[in-house]
């Protein structure tokens, strides 16, 4: 198991390199490898985005997502898997988020992969905020709550 | 006063912006992370509601219902918004 | 739609780029990019693999190919979407098949990716004569045919 | 024999290599794909059964049992196996 080897989810201040991620799981059982790429996009929501700035905690984000890699590789038949998220600030078309799975079989590539891209979105503290072509910014999934007191009550984030 | 304790906070996201610190610490007689939130909030005039928060204790998620020690660093969780 | 300008499914004598593949996929409006890549496996169902041959009919192949992605682009909510599978001689960990999809939300590229790949498997017409270590080869997927005579009921190819 | 056309013949992978050939042009009185390939399987003992194999004429997917022409190409598909 390649990842055991390293850490398997980082977070990364420098521009994510996919062939040298993709690298790390090279290994003669595998036969099946997907990836997943998150591009900044131009629009989001109606939105026209002209840069963003990812925050991550560090400490917590790589320990969560060493968590979700191994969750993964305890549930899926798969031979290895990689995830690096981008930190700082990110122009659209730049490479947000790198997750990489090998396995013998495609479907338990698929499957897997999905399921690490959908847990670091869903648990590991990492936080953007859109600066969009109008001149003003935001954090994502936090609502509007910058204009609300603390006691009203507000919809809970994503 | 006896029952202070010395905590420190770290700011992320919206909550360093508003708070416009990355980390400090405090005496605080607040128990738990709970009642350090609220009063964090009053000062501060952080408008996240509780319950679209985390919160880590020492670098692992805890509970805001938890017993704080002295020497304890707590971090408020905004929303993620990875990927 | 990126993929109507040129041929969106080939066959490649020469090794496959994704690098190069993936660039024809880039857009602004992409926030999510699934790829799958099968690599030549060191073993197949207990045998040990030395090298294997791809061939293709290559008329039919891209015209198939081109059929697949063309539904793909229409079943799912899809961006773009680009297949390339390599014909000739191939060594263990080389790539075989590249295919690359973008979509404004991941679920999408996920489940057109998979579709994709599924079907070339199926329905698109390229053979695979794997060449063991022991010195024997097989085509793969037609059984022992090459010991019954026609007449005999033989299982269908998977 | 007046009823006899010309039809090109391609093959590929393991037909290709029992035939020792990649193509060839034949005259046939056989109708359609069917008969042709028993004809083939007869001369050159392929032992591919009809069901597993798919047929393409012209350059594209059709039945056995169409018709076939002076002039078609025909090509027998064995159970593919890529990716």
């Amino acid at each position: 198991m390649i990842s055991v080897a390293g850490r398997s989810f980082r977070l990364s201040g420098e521009p994510i390199d996919p062939p040298e991620l993709k690298r790390l799981l090279v290994q003669k059982d595998a036969g099946g490898f997907v990836s997943f790429e998150g591009w900044v996009r131009g629009n989001n929501e109606g939105r026209e985005v002209e840069s963003l700035e990812y925050e991550g905690y560090r400490e917590l984000a790589e320990k969560e997502g060493g968590t979700i890699i191994a969750e993964a590789l305890r549930n899926f038949a798969i031979i290895g898997a990689e995830c690096t998220h981008r930190v700082g600030h990110l122009r659209i078309g730049d490479l947000a988020v790198w997750v990489g799975v090998t396995a013998e079989h495609r479907q338990d590539s698929f499957a897997a992969c999905q399921f690490i891209i959908d847990q670091v979105k869903l648990r590991v503290p990492i936080w953007k905020k859109e600066h969009y072509i109008d001149g003003n910014s935001g954090w994502i999934g936090i609502g509007n709550v910058s204009d609300r007191p603390v006691s009203e009550t507000a919809e809970g984030g994503r | 006063m006896s029952s202070e304790i010395s905590v420190k906070v770290e700011y992320f996201a919206v909550l360093r912006e508003q708070r416009g610190l990355s980390s400090e610490t405090r005496l605080t007689g607040c128990e738990n992370p709970r009642d350090l939130y609220h009063e964090l909030a009053r000062e501060h005039g952080f408008r996240l509601p509780l319950r679209d928060l985390k919160v880590a204790v020492n670098g692992e998620f805890g509970q805001f219902s938890q017993t704080l020690s002295d020497g304890d660093t707590v971090v408020f969780i905004p929303p993620v918004a990875g990927g």
